[in-house]
């Protein structure tokens, strides 16, 4: 299409609402083109981030640009050429569909007075500039595939559909950049699994940057180029889905992504390796001796056996199985470690077939050195050079498909 | 209540029919005070139509339509019923307007919105009877403060109250007066009610502000809002009273005598029951027509969410 | 580039500041000519109403009149015993009502609310004439009873709190049978509380309603000791002749106020109430 | 035990003299209480009351009629026994007693149909109330005030002076015909013939009345005032002739309070011998029906009647007293000396007239239409003849068609 | 506690809403002391069945009887002896948590003139009465670990918190039977995880009978002892979670379980086995020949490998990759096998890590035929023994943990 995409310098970005700060000096760059997910719990400031994007508020401090050095900062809404799908749609519902997706060409294209009720139809001009908006909103209306709903108002339309018509609107004025506020929390599971794939598919041709907003991590790894981790109002780590998944620099970052929740274990340097719940893991470190860490291990890493099965080296603690939780194919087992620390193992496949839950509950567990993630006590990742330990780096992925 | 009865009830075998029970309980004493003081009366009223009753009348006889013919030469009846059309016209487009207007630009005040919304309610909460002398003197032809400063400004006096042709306005303009306040706050109650996602939506369209907005997204939004507040201001504004009967007794010259001061004359100062009872029936008529006219006009064009 | 768009904000918010505040001059112009009226001696009022008053006392002599000339004091008492005992009474009417029609299926609820709905719309000088006669024939006339009786049903009250309790969740309602409340429990412990906002909202419009209402007890009150303020102060001023203007503002100023002061009291919840129920 | 009489009287502002009337009766008689009922807003207000009362048992024991209403009211209590002609306790007080207090032309005004049925309380006739200030201010004379050329000549004058307006009769926005009765008895005309057969005011007294009543508006630029309005004005000094009752002397004075000079005049005098003046004000009639409270009664009558009642009557208002004893020294005599204002009214007591009433209860229908019309005619809207025409019409349909 | 478990017998129940029929001849067993999830999709009528149970509504036919053959139809819900937990609480939202937990006793053990107001505190015996009830209150709230919040209202309280609360007004008085109607449906994803563990705890340690109505298939796996599925207000199949999911009676049960649903492909009986796609699975069936099937495979069974690199005999379809959707430990591989049918795969674990997106995006894939499931064209499961198949039935979970 027509205009070329935005990109966005972004730079120690704040917004307080009186006592409470939202945003707290955020710095991102958006490249152009790319479809981009802020990810991160409720209340982290995502969606403020967004309104400041699009002018409905005045950031507290920090500045927002365009990538050749234009300042956005204080530009009306109208003028940013920013199109944004809300997370309730946010359609006109007095108005057709139609109607909701010209009104952006209307306001642009038509003179004041052309665009009277009355009146304006009788101005030069005004219907043959109506004309083709008409058959802009056709156009996109087929690419959307709800051309047959164009007389139809909101009130009479699926979640889905309302979400093709609201898109729709963004998309028919062509802007530089889209934001999208969670778009699809409103829609049930099939249909979000269904829309998700249309979104990227269509961002993809369209090549227009997308700035899209979720707090499911199912979402923003399936459809980003790039996840932007957000926490307490700032962002936490940029990456792609997979850097973010397998490479969190930090144990918020870890515990966001991946259901249920990476294991955390507390453990402390030794000269013998790293000492965890009584047991010491042999590896070697360049930290010093004594020093306190957290051990995290994913549930899918964690090796069980029946207590009198599996061999105590492979698998040195002891746990008792607290809860099973099987979920068609695969099966979540929930363990006590010790009167602190639990453990939750993830089996599926010829794991789940290879093991059979003992009478007495009774299991061995552990895993692999190479599958853990070191964090300090604050949280930060200790980085496999930094802790001498050459953590495996997850096969790549292509992109190929795409 | 006492609970013996929902125990014993409880033994039936139908859940649904005793929860039915107990809703007809609840509302029977509405229902009977709405057949004893509604219903009821209006069938008198209906039946006195037809009747040359007068109160006090030892002899009552049927007169047929006699009542409904006299209506249709009476000069004053007919001259009553455009006094009350055209007071209408003046208080509901006034009381409207300026509440949707002053909505409009209170909406969007955050310290002072709450004191506009009381300060604009006052005068609907104040006695009429009372307002009256004020607005008597206020109103004075020749030295009532309005008229001095029109001729300050270099303007005529008006005789606001005693003028045939100003006088049936200047109350229409104090009934509006009295009304604003409510059609203001019910307007800033529709307001509130529109999603504000709408309004940023409006704004990346293009719709930033002003006319394009209220056109556009706030007029058709205020739909349903609207057409309650005008129907209720039109069924206010047909029941006026107070303002006649304290400000000009239907003069001067008879310009300000509405169709219920009039019936309040024939029933109550010439107790011709009878006739008053017709007239009740046409005024009952006219406000019924007029409803459900404007619900029904309102009806095909409002936007409902 | 902020200052222009918070110049223009500031700009367009002073503007419309100045609007409303030039309104509400103009609509509080009776308050204000009331309260400089009132500090003014008879001879005083036609020649120099904007002058300086004369004093404090004048001020205090006008309230005396206001009360002394007339039963001002009496006049106010029946003012709030009707306003006070109807409200009562057309909440206990239209609360069980309203719910009924709220919450429960029997037959003829429908027909009930319409007929509720066409209520609103009938003007109540109409019913009132027969009920004039009948009160008459029963020796009723020139009471509370007869202030008060005819209006009980007050189709308003029951409309806009079914409104409100159609808003109020099933689910409590049937946790609360499941525990064991009686629906009159439901109704007046969980039901009525989460609708205060509305009646205060009716609450408001009632008293203001019927303190202030001129028609009925014109009709109805002969003696004066009936009298609710009104038409108290229709006996107060009748011709110019006897017309102390200064004592008058003084007696509008006392009828006018205790019906403001309850909304000031009751604005919020007014307010809140009115946009509850939401007219939606 | 003492007997209480419920009394109601009309004009709420009465009140000023109603309440020390009750209190010297009670003190010489404290067998009876005076218990007064609301005042009615007006004459026509308390007829009405007083026939609803009558149809639901709730009258009154005394009540002030209005002279034009004591018709009807006795036509419609009579029958049903609810009203006691005084004629009946007259008879038996000596004859000497009743000559002293009441000359004959004061109880005709409660004589309905030969037979005394009610006791004259209060009587007022119209008279002029003249801005001595704005008179002078233009150069007017009193005397220009004696006919009606003078007084539009004057308030012309004043009129076309700038600072305030010449005059006002507002015989159209008046609360009852009162005014209007005035302009046709000065003439020498009546409303209707004596058996109330037909309207009678078509004739050049008629012609006479509309004839002025256009003048005012079209020489004088007079502006439309209500009662009230007119009495603002008046007392706020930009009025300068003022037409009205009596009965205002006592307030006027008060509200004007000596911020400018005013004074008193008669009535135009009529150039016809036959002219007079409706005589407003208000009459005492018995409705009790219990014997020891109509005994009660009589006394109270007697009172409010007597020359003590009267002076109190008469200083807290204006009103003309309707008893002889009045003028007596001991009573008003050395007040009307050295107040020459309040004196205007009694020189009227020679032309005062019975306030003519329609039969048939329908007076305040028959005002109400006809007020519309005179508005007519002063606006210019219709000639006055034609005017004439229309007001005898429909009074004639309304006063004959209740028959 | 003191009550016995209430046990349910339901035959042929029905409710029409006027035209609508949303309950159709419901027969059920309910054994006192079971957890038993109501699971299906939105509006079969879960919600209705409950309401019935719990007396807000009548039943247009059939009985609901207890064990003991006492009948409960036309009870009044307050003499049921049945607690009910809603969707979105139903707190009372003016009472503290205190009497909102004491409402349920307050109601049973005072007399109506003991609980008024001011009065009620001077009758005798109220004050004793009282004391009794807050110390079953201090007793469940210490259950639920919400004793530090009594004095607040149900506005101060946060989701959770909420829920305890309804539960523990649910609890307070030791009720036969509990109805739940989807609880935790407000709830976000984490809170949710947590308090399905608790709710499943507090049953088994109270014993008493328990209905669960969800539409979260996560939720009724994991917490049920017997999983009914609704739909279209029949029980279309009643057994064990593991027994729903792997031994589905009907194509809409396996469709309904599972998340991507299961893939179903046309099939057809040959004489060499069943005819799928072009290619044969050489499965012998005692069907007759030419009969069409509906064939189901879970994407977790599907095997993927690169066209050029797997082997065309078990692996005998060729597909095209039309999206990748990496989700942290696993990614689903959509693919398209001709115009028609498209299939999904789950790859996770070692499957994953020894398969990469060939360039041009072609892949063979295929299937063990033990993993497939065969349903007629109606959708009724064939059984092995009907089908002459023997389809793998799944390793028997142990009970024993819980
Ligand atoms: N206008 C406002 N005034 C005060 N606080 C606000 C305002 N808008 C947002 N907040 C607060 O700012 C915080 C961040 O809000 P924001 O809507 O950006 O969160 P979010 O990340 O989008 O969360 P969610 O996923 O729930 O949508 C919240 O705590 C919210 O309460
Ligand atoms: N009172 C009613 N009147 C008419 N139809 C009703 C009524 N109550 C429920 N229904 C309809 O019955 C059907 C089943 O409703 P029910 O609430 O039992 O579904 P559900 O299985 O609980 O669904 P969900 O998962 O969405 O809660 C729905 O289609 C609903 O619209
Ligand atoms: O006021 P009064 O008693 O003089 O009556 C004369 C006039 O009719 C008053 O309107
Ligand atoms: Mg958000
Ligand atoms: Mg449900």
């Amino acid at each position: 299409m027509g205009t070329s995409s935005l990109g966005l310098k972004i730079r120690g970005l704040g917004k307080h609402f009186g006592e409470t700060a939202v945003l707290r000096g955020l710095d991102l760059d958006v490249v152009p083109g790319e479809f981009l997910c802020l990810l991160g719990p409720s209340g982290c400031g995502k969606s403020t981030l967004l309104r400041i994007l699009a002018g409905f508020e005045a950031p507290s401090e920090g500045t927002v640009e365009t990538e050749d050095g234009a300042s956005l900062t204080g530009l009306a809404p109208s003028r940013r050429d920013i199109a944004m799908v809300f997370q309730n749609f946010a359609l006109y519902p007095h108005m057709t569909v139609h109607d909701n997706i010209a009104a952006p060409l209307v306001m642009r294209r038509l003179s004041w007075a052309q665009r009277q009720p009355a009146l304006g139809a009788l101005l030069p001009g005004g219907r043959a500039i109506r004309g083709e908006i008409s058959a802009a909103v056709e156009r996109v209306a087929t690419q959307l595939r709800i051309s047959h709903l164009l007389g139809r108002k909101p009130g009479q339309l699926s979640g889905g559909q309302k979400q093709r018509v609201a898109i729709g609107r963004a998309l028919i004025r062509e802007p530089r950049l889209f934001l999208m506020d969670e778009p699809l929390s409103s829609l049930d599971a099939a249909l979000r699994a269904e829309m998700r794939g249309e979104i990227v598919e269509l961002q993809r041709r369209l090549g227009i940057t997308t700035l899209y907003v979720t707090h499911d991590q199912t979402e923003a790894m399936t459809m980003a180029d790039r996840i932007v981790l957000m926490m307490d109002g700032r962002a936490l780590q940029i990456g792609t889905p997979a850097e973010i998944f397998h490479d969190p620099r930090h144990v918020s970052v870890a515990t966001f992504l991946g259901s249920p929740s990476i294991n955390i274990v507390p453990g402390a340097i030794s000269d013998a390796g790293i000492v965890c719940l009584g047991h010491t893991l042999p590896i070697a470190t360049i930290l010093p001796a004594g020093r306190a860490v957290q051990i995290g291990i994913r549930p899918e890493d964690v090796d069980v056996a029946a207590a009198d099965g599996g061999s105590a080296a492979r698998l040195p603690w002891l746990a008792r199985i607290e809860r099973l939780e099987p979920i068609g194919h695969e099966t979540l087992i929930h363990m006590r470690l010790d009167a602190a620390a639990r453990i939750v193992a993830r089996l599926s496949g010829p794991r789940l077939a290879g093991f059979a839950v003992p009478a007495d509950g009774r299991v061995r567990v552990g895993f692999e050195a190479t599958a853990i993630k070191l964090f300090d006590e604050q949280g930060a990742r200790l980085h496999p050079a930094a802790a001498g330990l050459d953590a495996a780096l997850p096969p790549r992925r292509a992109e190929a498909a795409r | 209540m006492s609970r013996a009865p929902a125990l014993a009830r409880s033994e039936t075998p139908r859940a649904a029919g005793r929860t039915a029970a107990h809703g007809l309980l609840l509302a029977s004493p509405a229902i009977f005070f709405l057949s004893l003081l509604m219903i009821a009366p209006i069938l008198v009223v209906f039946g006195l139509s037809f009747t040359d009753y007068s109160l006090g009348a030892v002899q009552v006889s049927f007169i047929g339509l006699r009542n409904y013919l006299q209506i249709a030469s009476d000069d004053r009846a007919l001259a009553a019923v455009g006094h009350t059309l055209g007071y209408v016209a003046i208080t509901v487009p006034l009381a409207v307007l300026l509440g949707l207007f002053l909505a409009l630009t209170i909406q969007g005040r955050r310290r002072l919105r709450h004191g506009y919304e009381v300060l604009f309610f006052l005068p609907a909460t104040s006695t009429f009877v009372a307002m009256a002398l004020v607005w008597q003197f206020l109103l004075h032809g020749r030295i009532g403060p309005i008229n001095d400063w029109l001729v300050w400004i270099g303007l005529g006096r008006i005789d606001f109250l005693t003028d045939p042709a100003t006088a049936l306005p200047t109350l229409a303009v104090i009934g509006a007066w009295q009304m604003v306040g409510q059609t203001t706050i019910l307007f800033l109650a529709g307001l509130s009610s529109v999603p504000p996602d709408i309004y940023d939506a409006a704004s990346l369209d293009g719709m930033d502000a002003g006319w394009d907005r209220f056109l556009r997204i706030t007029f058709p939004m205020l739909g349903p809002t609207t057409l309650f507040v005008v129907v209720t201001t039109t069924i206010t504004a047909f029941q006026a009273f107070d303002a006649v009967a304290a400000l000009t007794q239907g003069g001067p010259a008879g310009s300000t005598e509405t169709l219920l001061y009039k019936i309040y004359l024939e029933a109550y100062q010439y107790t011709d029951m009878g006739y008053a009872a017709s007239l009740s029936i046409l005024f009952l008529a006219f406000i019924a027509a007029l409803s459900l006219f404007q619900i029904f006009i309102a009806e095909k064009k409002v936007h409902y969410s | 580039m902020t200052a222009p768009f918070a110049l223009r904000n500031a700009l367009r918010s002073a503007g419309a500041n100045a609007v409303l505040i030039a309104m509400a001059a103009v609509m509080l112009l009776p308050f204000a000519w009331m309260l400089l009226i009132v500090m003014r001696s008879p001879s005083e009022i036609f020649s120099d109403p904007f002058g300086l008053p004369e004093g404090f006392g004048i001020v205090a002599d006008n309230f005396r009149n206001a009360f002394v000339t007339v039963p001002m004091a009496r006049f106010l008492v029946n003012g709030a015993v009707v306003a006070s005992v109807l409200l009562a009474l057309q909440l206990a009417v239209s609360v069980p009502a309203a719910y009924a029609l709220a919450k429960f299926e029997f037959s003829g609820r429908k027909l009930l609310f319409a007929a509720v709905v066409a209520a609103l719309c009938v003007p109540i000088q109409v019913p009132m004439l027969p009920i004039y006669i009948a009160l008459a024939y029963a020796g009723a006339l020139d009471s509370y009873f007869a202030l008060i009786f005819p209006f009980i049903f007050s189709p308003f009250a029951i409309f806009m709190l079914r409104q409100q309790f159609k808003a109020f969740p099933d689910e409590i309602i049937q946790a609360a049978r499941l525990d064991g409340f009686s629906e009159i429990e439901i109704l007046l412990k969980l039901i009525v509380p989460s609708a205060r906002p509305v009646i205060a909202a009716f609450a408001v419009f009632s008293i203001t309603a019927h303190w202030n209402d001129l028609y009925w007890p014109l009709i109805v009150v002969s003696s004066q000791d009936m009298a609710t303020p009104p038409l108290g102060m229709l006996y107060f001023r009748d011709s110019g002749l006897g017309t102390d203007y200064g004592a008058l503002m003084a007696g509008a100023i006392v009828t006018v106020t205790p019906v403001m002061v309850i909304f000031l009291v009751a604005q919020r919840q007014f307010i809140k109430g009115l946009t509850m129920t939401g007219l939606k | 035990e003492p007997i209480t009489l419920d009394v109601q009287y009309a004009w709420p502002s009465h009140k000023r003299f109603h309440d020390p009337l009750a209190e010297a009766f009670m003190k010489a008689h404290p067998d009876i209480r005076i218990h007064y009922l609301a005042p009615a807003a007006s004459y026509t207000d308390g007829q009405q009351r007083v026939l609803r009362g009558a149809v639901t048992g709730n009258l009154p024991d005394v009540w002030y009629s209005g002279y034009s209403y004591l018709n009807e009211l006795v036509r419609t209590l009579e029958p049903r026994g609810e009203i006691v002609p005084v004629s009946d306790f007259l008879a038996k007080e000596s004859p000497e007693w009743v000559k002293e207090n009441y000359s004959g032309q004061t109880l005709q005004l409660g004589q309905v149909q030969g037979r005394q049925w009610a006791l004259p309380f209060t009587a007022s006739t119209p008279i002029v109330y003249y801005n001595k200030d704005l008179l002078d201010s233009v150069g007017a004379s009193t005397d220009a005030l004696r006919s009606w050329d003078g007084i539009i000549a004057t308030a012309k004058k004043i009129t076309d002076g700038g600072k305030a307006d010449g005059m006002s009769y507002a015989a159209n926005e008046w609360g009852d015909d009162w005014l209007w009765q005035a302009l046709i008895l000065n003439a020498g005309g009546r409303m209707m013939n004596a058996d109330n057969t037909k309207v009678t005011f078509g004739d050049d007294s008629g012609k006479t009345a509309v004839t002025l009543l256009r003048r005012f508006v079209s020489e004088t630029a007079m502006p439309f005032l209500d009662e009230d309005q007119a009495i603002q004005q008046f007392a706020s000094g930009k009025l300068g002739i003022f037409i009205g009752s009596t009965a205002e002397v006592r307030v006027m004075g008060q509200t004007i309070g000596g911020k400018f000079h005013f004074g008193t005049a008669p009535y135009p005098q009529p150039a016809n011998a036959e002219g007079g003046l409706p005589t407003g004000g208000s009459a005492a009639v018995i409705l009790t029906k219990d014997a020891a409270k109509r005994r009660a009664a009589w006394e109270f009558l007697k009172f409010v009647t007597g020359p003590e009642g009267q002076k109190i009557v008469v200083l807290g208002s204006g009103y003309m007293p309707t008893n002889l004893r009045t003028a007596e020294p001991d009573y008003l005599g050395s007040f009307y000396k050295d107040n020459p204002d309040w004196t205007t009214s009694l020189k009227q007591w020679p032309i005062a007239k019975p306030w003519f009433g329609y039969p048939g209860g329908s007076g305040p229908r028959i005002w109400d239409e006809q007020k519309v019309e005179l508005s007519k005619i002063m606006r210019g809207q219709v000639t006055p003849e034609a005017g004439l025409a229309t007001l005898v019409d429909l009074t004639s349909r309304l006063a004959l068609s209740g028959n």
